[in-house]
């Protein structure tokens, strides 16, 4: 069945889209990112608040423009990284938050990676903008949630030169 | 296996429904199901061709069904074809004739025809065919000068939809028509009047075109049941192999029920149709015209007034997306489709909305919502009481994303 | 404009009526239509896919339907495509596989295959394809020695039908399967198993053949929907162009209430298998064998036992023209189809009844005849009574005429 | 409608069907002729008794292999000829039959056609093995109807080599 119909949401997906924890722009943000872009229709905006000592994540929120099950995943992401240090959080994989929401249809993939791409980004922009400095965990390669970004944004810049805009 | 019924559980029911979905799924009325009965349960009705009384009664009643099948649109019982689906009507008419006149290796269409007429154009393409496909205005009004250019001595078909599915553009068919016979009345010519039929005048016995698809489940007939108008003299190949007529041509589809379904359907639709028009295009424009004044940053998508189909409203809502305006919408009772990538099944946004110059943006945050017969002015009430909050809500989840 | 009426007044009605014509127009229950009810009446059930409170209701449908369909078969649910039509499952496995794999170009099929097959088969043959048509006894068994020698490298795929439905045999597709996949696991086999869906046990779990095809409308379930059981990993292309699915799949025909009423059929089918098998073998041999002792020059077309389908009775009444015997029948009350010419859209009398050798003559005089479970002792009963007469009386006519 | 499915009968055809008049063999017949064939599934045997002075056909009979409408247009034709002179019953066509008959199905014209075919090889061979002579309207040539005749029985030929019998 799944692989002619896209499966529906789980339950959870739907919860989260109703309630979005964690939603809205955070204004004393420690670090701010983006993944992905309108034109693709999915774009995400992570904001991190970290205490600079421990290195946890004390708060953090979002914005999504983007179907239902990209809200959940960025929202459910932003619960699972509370608390948490920025190296903990860097390990949140797309499969974790997809198990965490009760599976997410493969066609919608590319949705619950975009939010880890965001965090991801978040993770780094912090060591390079703020700490200047790159801890050993952190690796110099992108990941793959980072690339699945990347490859978004460039479907865009596809999608606007096709349209010429 | 299946979680679903836990997900409906969480997406709890609305007080009050309105659907306007009309486009991906249907119902039937009362009445149209009484006239299939008989069909269901008394008759073993099936095959017109066999030589027994339950075979003759079957003909008697192809041969009426078709009649009323065929009145509307002015012409002979014997010029309909009864296939499963439109899609099968747009593919007969399109590949059926090119197998039957392969000297001319040239069709024309418009980008904006539904997929089932572009894709199946493209997929001849590979067999040495040439496909031009047209540009529309920006209100989706196909380029009648430029199909004027592409015409030569090569061109077999042009296909050209009466009204466009998705943001209800009425296209110069007539025109185009004139267009293209007065340059070569040799180059057939093929309309989808999949979403005109039961909606605007279609005497094609007055708009001389050489074939037209129609469909049940577009005036609340059932599905599974379509037509095409094939005018005398023209011979189509049959898209799949079976028992064939005597003739070349596709058999008719043998389903008696579904025939009478589609029968009653036309009858209703018919018997009423200045009063469905005049009652959609009130709610119609009630509708389209209560969501762009209440509710900022909305573009409408098509023309407006009388170039517009009567049932379709199509509206861009600036800063959302689609696929959770759909959701949302559910969840307060109002079911809608949208032109986003997230909803499509191939991730891209509408092919009509991006013709008309809309922004892959803009696309994703469009909804298609049609009215019929079956709706009513409080329906419409309830959705626009109801959108401007899910639009807000939908917005402060974007929030400060720069669209 | 229709004289029919007049005709059905000159052929009267018969004090009692039996259907035995059920290869040719099926009726439903009213359990199957009570099935389908709410898709038609309640529910704007479409399309699967969409983002909204019904498309998710469609979907779990859909899910739950498909498993229906499956379990007989005993294979997955997501392995069955829905088509309009046994013809459009038989189309789609035959062109949809070749088009997917083009570099081997032989198709092997019986002569007694269903048109939808050998028509099919033989359009590809223009494609430069090679097909060979194996023959078949004097009871309609494929000749599976011949398809030993036939197969080679060449060979993509193998299609032998499960049962014959004019003759009722049942075929030897496991050894065929065995032959094949013995030879070369890479041909693919297809079993056209709409005569024997519901009739014989077809666990595919167990015959592990690649595609099969089934239908509703030959279980008592609506006709306009059928199934094509498709192994995983097996890819077939789309026999018409539209709408297509994320995969290169045909997309399933999206009609839940035939679906709903194709999965209620199956059910009661499936529930009363046995049942339904022994009161169909009881009526079969009381009708076949009653009608072979009592009527004089008679000859049964098909294996006897437990080789023939438990519904099927096919007889030729030398010196009867067919025509006239099903029109005789007629007015008595008995409907039934022939294989002669003359019933046929043709003119040309039944390729199956060639195929086991029949003169044409025997083959005119030929009246195929199904039980179900919707027939009874006592209809046989009459028919019994009345054949001999009708025979008679037709005899009388053919007179002195040497046949 | 016709084009595409065979129309069905006319009342008549079925009231013959039912009641064939002049139904079969006739023993004293001036004259017998058939046409057709058993492998086409359509065979008429044509009886005619003929008072020889007035050459007015006084009795005539038939016997049918064959489809109800070859039935009925033997019957019809037989009924239409009764106390008509050989020249009047030779102009009767395949189109006054099918006319009389309410209309044939176009599919079907080969049916009541055999009855003409039979009628006319009848009168061609009273004439030419009974009398010995041919009358100034008889044409020499085959007329339609029993070329049509002629083609039903080579097809039966062809039928019978294709199925190798
Ligand atoms: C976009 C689109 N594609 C395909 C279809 C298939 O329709 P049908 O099965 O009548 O051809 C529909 C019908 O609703 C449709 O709206
Ligand atoms: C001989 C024959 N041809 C064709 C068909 C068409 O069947 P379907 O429309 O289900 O493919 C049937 C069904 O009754 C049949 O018996």
């Amino acid at each position: 069945m799944s692989s002619r119909i896209p499966l529906p949401y789980a339950p959870r997906v739907l919860e989260l889209f109703q309630n979005p924890q964690n939603l809205g722009r955070m204004e004393n943000a420690t670090i701010t990112s983006s993944a992905g872009s309108p034109a693709c229709g999915d774009m995400i905006a992570f904001y991190l608040l970290i205490d600079e000592k421990s290195e946890v994540i004390t708060k953090s929120s979002f914005e999504s423009y983007g179907c239902a099950s990209n809200i959940a995943a960025a929202s459910q992401l932003t619960i699972m990284i509370e608390n948490k240090t920025l190296e903990e959080a860097w390990d949140f994989t797309w499969a974790d938050v997809s198990e965490a929401l009760g599976g997410l249809p493969s066609v919608k993939t590319h949705c619950g990676s975009l939010a880890v791409g965001a965090l991801r980004r978040a993770i780094r922009a912090y060591y390079k903008e703020i700490k200047n400095s790159k801890p050993e965990w952190l690796p110099t390669d992108l990941s793959k949630d980072e690339k699945h970004a990347l490859e978004e944004e460039a479907l865009a810049d596809k999608l606007k030169k096709k349209y010429k805009l | 296996m299946s979680n679903v019924e836990d997900l409906l559980k969480q997406h709890g029911k609305a007080i009050k429904e309105v659907y306007l979905d009309w486009e991906n799924g249907t119902r039937i009325e009362e009445e149209v199901l009484e006239a299939m009965k008989p069909f269901y349960l008394e008759k073993q009705f099936g095959n017109p061709a066999i030589t027994h009384r339950v075979g003759w009664e079957t003909y008697d009643f192809y041969v009426k069904a078709k009649t009323t099948l065929a009145k509307p649109l002015n012409v002979q019982p014997q010029s309909i074809a009864l296939t499963h689906s439109f899609t099968e009507s747009n593919n007969l008419a399109i590949k059926g004739l090119a197998k039957m006149n392969k000297k001319r290796k040239k069709i024309i269409v418009s980008e904006v025809e539904h997929l089932s007429v572009i894709h199946t154009a493209k997929s001849m393409f590979s067999d040495d065919y040439k496909v031009v496909i047209l540009p529309v205005s920006n209100d989706g009004t196909v380029n009648v000068d430029m199909l004027q250019e592409e015409l030569d001595s090569e061109t077999l078909l042009v296909s050209l939809q009466s009204i466009n599915h998705e943001i209800g553009t009425i296209q110069p068919v007539r025109e185009a028509l004139e267009i293209v016979k007065d340059f070569d009345e040799k180059i057939f010519f093929h309309t989808d009047a999949t979403s005109a039929f039961g909606r605007i005048p279609l005497d094609l016995s007055n708009l001389d075109v050489d074939l037209a698809s129609f469909s049940s489940n577009r005036i609340l007939g059932p599905k599974g049941i379509a037509g095409l108008y094939i005018k005398e003299g023209i011979k189509l190949k049959s898209i799949y192999e079976g028992q064939l007529s005597v003739e070349t041509l596709s058999p008719d589809v043998e389903n008696p029920a579904l025939l009478a379904g589609f029968a009653k359907a036309v009858e209703l639709q018919f018997k009423q149709f200045e009063e469905i028009r005049e009652h959609t295009i009130k709610l119609r424009d009630k509708l389209m015209y209560g969501l762009h004044t209440s509710i900022e940053r909305t573009d409408i998508n098509g023309p407006a007034g009388n170039r517009r189909a009567p049932d379709n409203v199509n509206i861009s809502f600036l800063g959302c997306e689609g696929e959770a305006l759909t959701v949302d919408s559910s969840m307060n009772g109002i079911y809608a489709s949208s032109g986003s990538a997230c909803t499509s099944r191939v991730l891209m946004p509408s092919h009509i909305l991006t013709a008309i110059g809309r922004k892959p943006e803009e696309a994703h945050g469009s909804l298609l919502m049609k009215v019929n017969r079956l709706n009513t002015e409080e329906e419409i009430d309830y959705v626009l009481e109801k959108m401007p909050k899910i639009i807000e809500r939908i917005r402060s989840i974007t929030g400060g994303i720069q669209i």
